[in-house]
């Protein structure tokens, strides 16, 4: 029972640290993304990476918090804009390629041991390096605060101050999607996943809007990434195919083109993994398999748990059933 | 029994039992060439005259002086000054000289010019004599390099400075290393594309992104590992047997999961996720069975061959000309047999396939079949040619396998083959011109500049709007 | 010519059919249909009617929620599309009834799946009833205009030889001539004995060649009669067929336009 | 309900005024026009090989109905997704090895050039087109479809999207516009549907209310009324008529000749990519070589009649089909 | 707790069985010792985790069999530090011991992971002991932040000059791109170039490193091969067994290749006999650890019930768990912030401590308040001010015909930076 308590409080935990919050960020990217406008950005923790990369770099370099934060809205903006010119006139499947190569290929020149000097190469960037100018801002003070089970540093490495920060940017990006996705922009951007050339004969510029989807998710992205790596580090790895692919799964989870549904599919997604392997971790008994075999059998389950998730539930816990009837055409 | 019978019997059996035999028996005579190469060479290092083992009180100064040819410089004077006292030691017959020390400090190391081989000089990057800073438990060392011409001992003073003045390629590019890099390049994207066929089958058919496809090419090698080499079967047999145990899983697969979600018409986003989920739980049962490791299909090293300034192994050659044939066959069968047209139909509208009477079911399930067959066969075949496999040899060359169907234009057999190729060709050339830390990115970056070029890929066609 | 009811049983027939798409929201209500052998039936009713929900009904492309189907007396309610086809059930769908990416000749060879066998000899008949497909029998099906797409799609059908012809809209997107032919074609085959049920929105014509007609609205059978009967009953008229060509023939015939 | 429906309503005086603005207007291929609305020159457009279309000259009047007719094949929708930006001509202008100058495709509309324009652009000029196989926003509720038509909505800029007093006002504007609009095409009690779960006749309609949401200068449809219930079709051309009244241009294809001779003041005639003909519907209809390369001998005989199930008439209609098919073919 | 046996006794300790000795729920209540561990269970590092495992598992078995800390049973609460393309799993791991209160958080085997966690345990005033990290970037990285894994600096000089010693002046890296290959690379070159060789392919700043994940090497063995190194020095880890037999297939002598602590290991059972003959690597450590080797490949079976082939990190681990006991036991305190306080001191930074070797043998002279200096497994010697050990002991082992390391002799370095 204890354990179960020790299981649901870890559960707890990580439902509303700051990677669940990163996390949910770069969903609600993604959603402008897939969800609004149909873009099959594969690519997302690219975004992350490129928001993260300039933002640490930045401040190593001696720039302040906010232009830092700009700039790395900025990298990101950019990112989306070479990546965009060229292939948002393509296919929504090769779009998909590109995106996941583009990322791909910012990682391993992050990580390259040709820029050392500037990215850290494969040791990336020491939270230390670049936390300072943040942590400074906290009016929390130092100290501990206990709140229920938890207790955190007030302001710390990983504390109350970049949860707080951290989740107000969640829901101010939540309202702002609400705000923009009942507006006509959001309907244009709908109508695009839907069928270009219809709109196009619309007379909406098609391509601009897409962009404008892309620059806008992609920047929401990079904000997912710096939050990552504020109680962090930077390390190109772990912005690579595993995290797109864990922006996605959320996405999915809590329903895409839905405003709250990324934000619930992050918290699903980290509950969903530790209560497995607490579950896995309690009744699967020693003398069957060993520690680290019970670990990587819960991980299994994960897997499966994912799937069926996603089969009982296709539309996600808040998406509208009806909309995947017509997916096919 | 004659020889004569005997001849005929062997000509009923099956082609596949000779190469078998012949491969067996070319793995025996470089078996034994190969033990003979081992003694030579152990032969060559042994039993130094001086052995100098450094511990807390000792400290030692040592080398070994090579002739340019790599022959070890015999009989070779040097002299060795400071800390205790003046010391002077000849070159064994393994080249080897050392000295231990009980003091630590700067020691001057002379070579005496006069007693090398005929022929041979200091090289005259070499400073001599030479200082070096001895210190207790440790070996410190300085290189005399030889150089067979005539260079003069004279002149040069400073230490060698640091690296290697070639560019950041690495090395000299040579037309033999071009070649020799485009051969692997050539048995990459012959792999690649025997891996990625399957990925285009199922994205051909039924427009599905199969992210548990790389986990079907390690499920080939993995099987392979543990018929081959813990069970010990017979290669060309485990490889069968591989191959029939993938292409069954990929029929349950279809019958299990696919063919269900199908009916309740997920789309394809959301089954791309359960692909997700399904990859993530076979690379976790990979380390729960196997094991994180790597392991080999095959312990034996490889047999080569030398084709002009090419080294290839047998394996990959097999490899190599396997998948070739499998890659044209599969080609061929889409395009001119009566079921392979069916699998283009159903892959461009299923309801209208039932409508002529294709069970479109039957056929989605073959193709579920055949990719991950040739997965398997696939993943036996980069085990063998990349000299092993783990649980996520696999989930590391799936994007490389995403990039050859896009890259061929999606959902095409040849398609796939022809941008396996380039990818197989621009992965294992990049570090000609690029530092070869690049060289997965440089692979997909040429597909991103192909993809502008010809936005429906190599092999792709333009749809018609209205 | 009407084939008295009573006398063969039913080569199809569709009993109190309900059946949709979305869960909760049933399109056709129950839906009766009876089709004797040899027999023309002509479907005609309002957009959104479900006309073409009965369609896939019967060829088992919709989940059937009650009643049933049955053919040449067997129950086929929930058969598959395939197994059907095998029982001579040929099928021509509204939308999307080519394969884009296959050329002209492999959408025909696609039509007959079943019987490789009998290949070329059917797609010469076919290319001769079809001869602009003929010439272009390598292009792809997708790049095809509307038309063209829909002659394909008739052909395709016809490879098969079915016994039973369902047809979703054969003659929209055609040009004059060609619909007429289409609507010709289609009594001759019927007149060699196959029994062809066919879904149009050019009613009149329809009306004119079918041996029965059913009047379908909101998923239920609102009239039925004779072919001639339904043309000339002032209700349908109304209500399904409209006034034009009666009108434009009328005024064609009034007062000729001469050009000043 | 049957006033819409009963004998043809008595021209009105724009109608009028739409056919005699053409009546001077010699019945030739090419012919220039006393208003163009549009003018096109020089489109050429050739897959591999086969030239799909092949247009030297066209104007189209404004303020009246043209019907574009023409067999199967004979370039329609091609010359449709050419001047509305959707393809490009062969001939289009190009930086090297392009068409000389006066050979290069050309065209015009409102007085203003659309050369090489793309096709949000050209819609945006006023120029808004349907496509013959219908584009539906599937998972758009058929409302949002409609208010997708329309022009010049604040909310659609990024920027004043998130604050909702900015666009509110035509918002409402154009909601009740588009409840009229659907309420004429019978698609008012589905406006809450998702587009995709509409019937393939449905989906037709929906395309047309929502282009003319935008209440373009020049609407072009490509076959509206096929698939569309002739009852509803009916009531439908009134509208398209009185849209024309109002000063609307409208081009349209279509097979249905009965549509074709009741609504449109000119015809023009494709084959093989050419303008063949172009004149007076009435004119055009009668003329004998279009009769047989396109209407053919019993588009007005009844079909029931069992003396067309000969052999003969087989023939007869099948050569029919075959001297549409020359006209039309590889020539 | 198990019935283990103390280093002192003999390799029949192989014999006796061991009981794992996970931590029950609420275990930081009671005072005992928690060694918390962070160790890639799962991930692309995975194969590292047995031996490390064992390493912790089998020193809290022999602190146990020694009467455990201040009489109260050590234990294990173990936990998944993923790899880096996955930090939320490491993130979770060290939210989990940092709620347990763990008196020491042993971990993680990746620098990438350990930059990960270190700020949290550091905040949460948890001492991090790695026992793999060689990363230059965590060198001195905070009070909170030990490592038992000897410097680059130690082990790159010593294989320098074993490379430079035999004689070869061209030497050609095959270096993995993590902070592991490029971190020992830097020295190793440092020390060739000091003794007059020269580097011909992977050297720093080339980009000539192949990254994580990489599964083809052919381009690179055709490319060092092609500079004609004296000799070739393959730093990476798993990636090995690939990288070997390509050379074979290209030709290269493999008597002149070097290896180091990543890679030297046993390969009996992945090449065939006589493969790597005559090939050299190194190892930290003072001596042949061959009856500490059968103490841990007992102890993960008897505790994990598999077989433990590989010793990667093992000594380093055992090293960690066995200081952090000492420095409670001399602490009186479990508490992770008193451990800190103390264990430079029984690491013997003070110089003057009597040196003993293994729990049993330190734990009654910390009780009696004496000065100590432990040395253990992995030879490496006091923690200097960077928290790193000073200085560590390096073993040279040479392949004999059946793959296998033999070990020759042992040199000792001292950390430089
Ligand atoms: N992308 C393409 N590739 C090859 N041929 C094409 C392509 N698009 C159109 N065609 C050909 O060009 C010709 C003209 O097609 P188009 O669609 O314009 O005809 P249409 O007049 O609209 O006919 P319909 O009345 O049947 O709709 C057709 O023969 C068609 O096959
Ligand atoms: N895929 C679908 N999902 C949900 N509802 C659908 C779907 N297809 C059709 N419907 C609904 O079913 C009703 C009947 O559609 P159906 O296509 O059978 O009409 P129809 O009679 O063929 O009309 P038309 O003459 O326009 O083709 C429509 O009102 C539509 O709302
Ligand atoms: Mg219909
Ligand atoms: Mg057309």
């Amino acid at each position: 029972m204890n354990e179960f308590l020790t299981t649901l409080t870890a559960i707890a935990a990580s439902a509303f640290s700051p990677s669940t919050a990163a996390l949910a960020i770069a969903a609600i990217g993604l959603n402008i993304h897939f969800g609004y406008t149909g873009l099959l950005n594969m690519g997302q923790a690219g975004f992350m990476l490129v928001g993260a990369y300039a933002f640490a770099i930045s401040i190593v370099a001696g720039i302040p918090l906010f232009p830092a934060v700009l700039i790395a809205l900025v990298a990101a903006a950019v990112f989306a804009l070479v990546l965009g010119v060229p292939t948002l006139k393509l296919r929504g499947d090769y779009l998909a390629i590109v995106t996941i190569s583009a990322a791909e290929i910012v990682r391993m020149i992050g990580r390259s041991s040709l820029l050392t000097d500037i990215t850290g190469g494969s040791n990336g960037l020491t939270g230390q390096s670049y936390r300072g100018p943040f942590t400074d801002l906290s009016f929390l003070g130092d100290g501990q605060t206990t709140l229920g089970p938890f207790t955190y540093d007030n302001t710390g490495s990983n504390g109350w101050w970049v949860r707080l920060v951290a989740w107000s940017i969640v829901g101010i990006l939540c309202l702002f999607v609400f705000l923009l996705m009942r507006s006509p922009w959001g309907r244009v951007l709908r109508g695009i996943r839907e069928d270009e050339d219809a709109i196009r004969s619309l007379g909406k510029n098609v391509y601009a809007y897409k962009m404008q989807a892309l620059i806008l998710g992609g920047t929401i992205g990079a904000l997912g990434g710096i939050i990552y790596v504020l109680p962090a580090s930077v390390q190109a790895d772990s912005m690579g195919r595993s995290m797109t692919f864990f922006v996605w799964t959320a996405l999915l989870l809590g329903g895409a083109a839905t405003v709250f549904g990324p934000v619930l599919g992050s918290i699903i997604f980290f509950a969903l993994r530790l209560f497995v392997q607490g579950i896995a971790g309690q009744f699967v008994p020693d003398s069957i398999m060993n520690g680290q075999q019970a670990e990587q059998f819960s991980w299994i389950l994960i897997g499966v748990v994912l799937m069926l998730v996603v089969i009982f539930r296709p539309q996600g816990v808040l998406g509208n059933k009806k909309e995947l009837s017509f997916n096919v055409n | 029994m004659t020889p004569f019978t005997q001849r005929t019997r062997t000509a009923g059996l099956l082609s596949s039992r000779r190469m078998l035999a012949g491969l067996l028996l070319i793995g025996v005579a470089s078996l034994g060439l190969m033990g003979l190469g081992a003694t030579s060479a152990s032969a060559a290092t042994a039993t130094p005259t001086t052995k100098c083992v450094a511990d807390a009180t000792t400290g030692c100064i040592q080398g070994t002086i090579k002739q340019s040819n790599g022959d070890p410089a015999v009989g070779v004077k040097l002299t060795i000054a400071g800390g205790d006292a003046p010391e002077t030691l000849t070159t064994d017959a393994a080249g080897k000289w050392g000295v231990a020390i009980t003091v630590a400090g700067p020691y001057t190391v002379t070579l005496d010019t006069t007693t090398l081989p005929s022929g041979e000089t200091l090289d005259p990057s070499v400073t001599n004599p030479a200082t070096v800073t001895g210190g207790l438990g440790r070996n410190t060392g300085t290189i005399f390099k030889l150089s067979g011409s005539g260079g003069s001992s004279s002149g040069s003073t400073s230490a060698p400075t640091t690296g290697d003045t070639s560019a950041a390629t690495g090395g000299s590019v040579t037309w033999e290393r071009f070649l020799q890099q485009a051969a692997s390049g050539i048995r990459l994207g012959l792999l690649l594309a025997l891996a990625s066929v399957g990925l285009s089958l199922i994205y051909g058919t039924t427009g599905l992104s199969n992210f548990a496809h790389g986990e079907q090419v390690t499920l080939g090698g993995l099987l392979a590992f543990v018929l081959a080499n813990q069970l010990g079967l017979n290669l060309f047999l485990a490889a069968f047997l591989t191959v029939v145990v993938c292409a069954a899983t990929g029929y349950f697969q279809d019958a299990l999961i696919w063919k269900p979600l199908r009916k309740r018409g997920l789309p394809n986003t959301q089954l791309m996720i359960v692909t997700i989920g399904l990859s993530i739980a076979l690379q976790y049962a990979f380390q729960f069975f196997i094991g994180a490791k790597t392991v080999r299909i095959d312990k034996a090293n490889p047999v080569t061959v030398e084709i002009g300034p090419i080294t290839l192994s047998v394996q990959s050659l097999w490899a190599m000309g396997i998948a070739v044939a499998v890659i044209i066959l599969v080609g061929l069968f889409l395009l001119r047999s009566r079921i392979g047209r069916a699998t283009r139909a159903v892959s461009d509208n299923p309801s209208l396939a039932a409508a002529s009477g294709i069970d479109v079911d039957a056929i989605i399930r073959l193709v579920w079949t055949a990719s991950a067959g040739l997965a398997g066969l696939a993943g036996v075949m980069l085990g063998l040619v990349l000299n092993g496999v783990n649980w996520q040899t696999g989930l590391q060359l799936l994007l490389l396998m995403f990039a050859a169907v896009t890259l061929g234009g999606l959902g095409t057999a040849f398609g796939a083959l022809a941008g396996a190729m380039i990818i197989g060709m621009v992965v294992e050339l990049t570090n000609l011109v690029l530092p070869g830390d690049f060289k997965y990115a440089t692979a997909l970056l040429i597909l991103i500049l192909v993809l502008l070029v010809r936005p429906q890929g190599i092999f792709g066609r333009r749809e018609r709007i209205g | 010519m009407v084939v008295p009811t009573g006398s063969p049983a039913p080569v199809l027939q569709a009993t109190d059919l309900v059946a949709g798409y979305v869960p909760g929201v049933n399109i056709l209500n129950g839906c009766n249909l009876d089709v004797y052998p040899g027999e023309l039936i002509g479907i005609i009713g309002p957009n959104g009617a479900g006309k073409s929900t009965l369609l896939k009904a019967l060829f088992g492309l919709v989940s059937v929620r009650s009643g049933s189907v049955t053919l040449k007396g067997e129950d086929i309610t929930g058969f598959k599309a395939n197994r059907l086809v095998q029982a001579g059930v040929g099928f021509v769908p509204q939308n999307n009834n080519v394969f884009p990416s296959l050329t002209i000749e492999e959408n025909l060879q696609m039509g007959l799946y079943l019987r490789p066998r009998l290949l070329s000899e059917r797609l010469d008949a076919i290319f001769d009833l079809f001869p602009a497909l003929a010439d272009r029998r390598t292009q792809r099906a997708g790049s095809l205009s509307g038309g063209e797409r829909q002659s394909v799609a008739m052909a395709r059908a016809l490879m098969m030889d079915p016994s039973v012809l369902l047809l979703d809209e054969p003659s929209a997107g055609l040009s004059p001539v060609r619909q007429d032919e289409t609507f010709i074609r289609t009594r001759r085959i019927n007149k060699t004995g196959v029994t062809i049920v066919m879904v149009e929105q050019n009613a009149r014509r329809c009306l004119q060649i079918c041996d029965r007609g059913y009047v379908l609205d909101q998923g239920r059978n609102a009239y039925t009669g004779t072919g001639r009967e339904l043309a000339d009953d002032p209700k349908v008229i109304e209500l399904y067929l409209g006034t034009l060509a009666k009108d434009v023939d009328a005024e064609k015939d009034d007062k000729p336009v001469t050009i000043a | 309900m049957s006033t819409d429906l009963g004998v043809t309503p008595a021209p009105t005086k724009a109608a009028a005024a739409a056919t005699a603005s053409v009546a001077a207007v010699s019945p030739l291929p090419g012919v220039p026009k006393p208003d163009p609305i549009l003018v096109v020159d020089n489109i050429v457009r050739q897959f591999g090989g086969m030239t799909a279309v092949n247009v030297p000259h066209l104007e189209v009047q404004r303020g009246i109905i043209t019907a574009l007719i023409g067999p199967n094949g004979a370039g329609k929708t091609t010359f449709f997704n050419l001047i509305t930006g959707f393809d490009k001509p062969s001939s289009a202008p190009r930086l090297i090895g392009g068409p000389k100058s006066d050979h290069a495709a050309r065209s015009m509309f409102n007085g203003r050039s659309v050369n090489n324009m793309g096709a949000a652009k050209v819609a945006q000029r006023g120029m808004v087109r349907t496509f013959q196989l219908t584009k539906a926003l599937s998972r758009l509720t058929v409302l949002e479809n409609m208010l997708l038509g329309a022009k010049d909505q604040p909310g659609e800029n990024l920027f004043a999207a998130v604050i909702k007093p900015l666009w509110a006002a035509r918002e409402r504007e154009i909601t009740a516009q588009a409840e009229d609009l659907l309420q004429r095409f019978k698609l008012l009690e589905k406006k809450n549907d998702m587009a995709g779960s509409l019937s393939g006749g449905q989906k037709k309609l929906l395309e047309m209310a929502r282009a003319l949401m935008s209440e373009p200068t020049m609407i072009m449809l490509d076959e509206p009324m096929a698939g569309v219930n002739p009852a509803l079709t009916q009531s439908l051309l009134g509208h398209i008529k009185s849209l024309r009244d109002e000063g609307m241009t409208v081009l349209f294809v279509e097979h249905d000749m009965h549509m074709v001779r009741h609504i449109s003041d000119w015809v023009v005639v494709m084959a093989e990519g050419k303008v063949v003909a172009e004149g007076p519907s009435a004119t055009v209809m009668d003329d004998q070589a279009v009769i047989d390369a396109y209407l053919g001998a019993h588009h007005d005989t009844d079909l029931g009649d069992d003396s067309l199930l000969t052999d003969e008439v087989a023939e007869e209609l099948a050569k029919e089909v075959e001297l549409e098919n020359r006209t039309e073919g590889d020539a | 707790s198990g019935g283990g046996s103390t280093a002192t006794t003999t390799s029949a300790a192989a014999s006796s069985s061991y009981t794992d000795a996970a931590c029950a729920s609420g275990a930081s209540t009671d005072k005992s010792l928690v060694v918390g561990s962070i160790l890639p269970i799962t991930g692309s590092l995975a194969y590292l985790n047995p031996p490390e495992l064992a390493g912790v598992g089998l020193a809290v078995s022999d602190i146990n069999a020694a009467g455990g800390v201040d009489g109260k049973d050590a234990c294990v609460l173990a936990t998944d530090s993923g790899d880096s393309t996955d930090l939320t799993i490491s993130t979770a791991s060290a939210q989990k011991l940092i709620a347990a209160k763990v008196s020491v958080a042993i971990g993680a085997a990746s620098s990438s992971v350990s930059l990960n966690v270190v700020d949290s345990f550091a905040s949460a005033k948890i001492v991090q002991i790695s026992p793999a990290n060689t990363s230059a970037k965590l060198s001195g990285y905070g009070p909170f932040y030990f490592r038992t894994a000897p410097p680059d600096s130690v082990q790159g000089s010593a294989l320098g000059q074993l490379i430079t010693g035999d004689g070869n002046a061209k030497v050609a890296f095959l270096v993995f791109n993590d902070s592991y290959g490029t971190g020992l690379r830097d020295f190793t070159q440092k020390s060739i170039e000091a003794s007059g060789g020269t580097v011909v392919y992977g050297g720093k700043g080339n980009g000539q490193e192949f990254p994580p994940g990489q599964t083809t090497f052919s381009s690179e063995v055709t490319a060092a091969k092609a500079t004609t190194p004296d000799a070739i020095v393959i730093l990476a880890f798993d990636e090995t067994k690939s990288i070997i037999p390509e050379l074979k297939a290209q030709g290269v002598d493999l008597s002149k290749v070097y290896l180091s602590d990543g890679n030297t290991a046993d390969y009996s059972k992945d090449f065939e006999a006589g493969t790597l003959t005559s090939a050299q690597g190194t190892i930290p450590g003072a001596y042949p650890a061959d009856e500490f080797k059968g103490k841990l490949v007992s102890w993960y079976k008897d505790t994990q019930n598999a077989a433990l082939g590989d010793f990667s990190y093992a000594p380093e681990a055992y090293d960690a768990t066995t200081l952090s006991a000492l420095a409670a036991l001399k602490a009186k305190s479990t508490v992770s912030a008193d451990i800190q306080a103390q264990l430079a001191a029984v690491s013997g930074a003070s110089g003057k401590g009597t040196k003993c070797k293994s729990y049993a043998e330190c734990a009654p002279l910390v009780t009696a308040g004496t000065d100590i200096q432990y040395v253990g497994q992995s030879g490496v010697g006091p923690f200097n001010s960077h928290n790193e050990p000073s200085s560590a002991f390096i073993g040279i082992y040479k392949f004999d015909k059946d793959n296998k390391p033999v070990w020759q002799s042992a040199i000792e370095g001292q950390t430089s930076y």
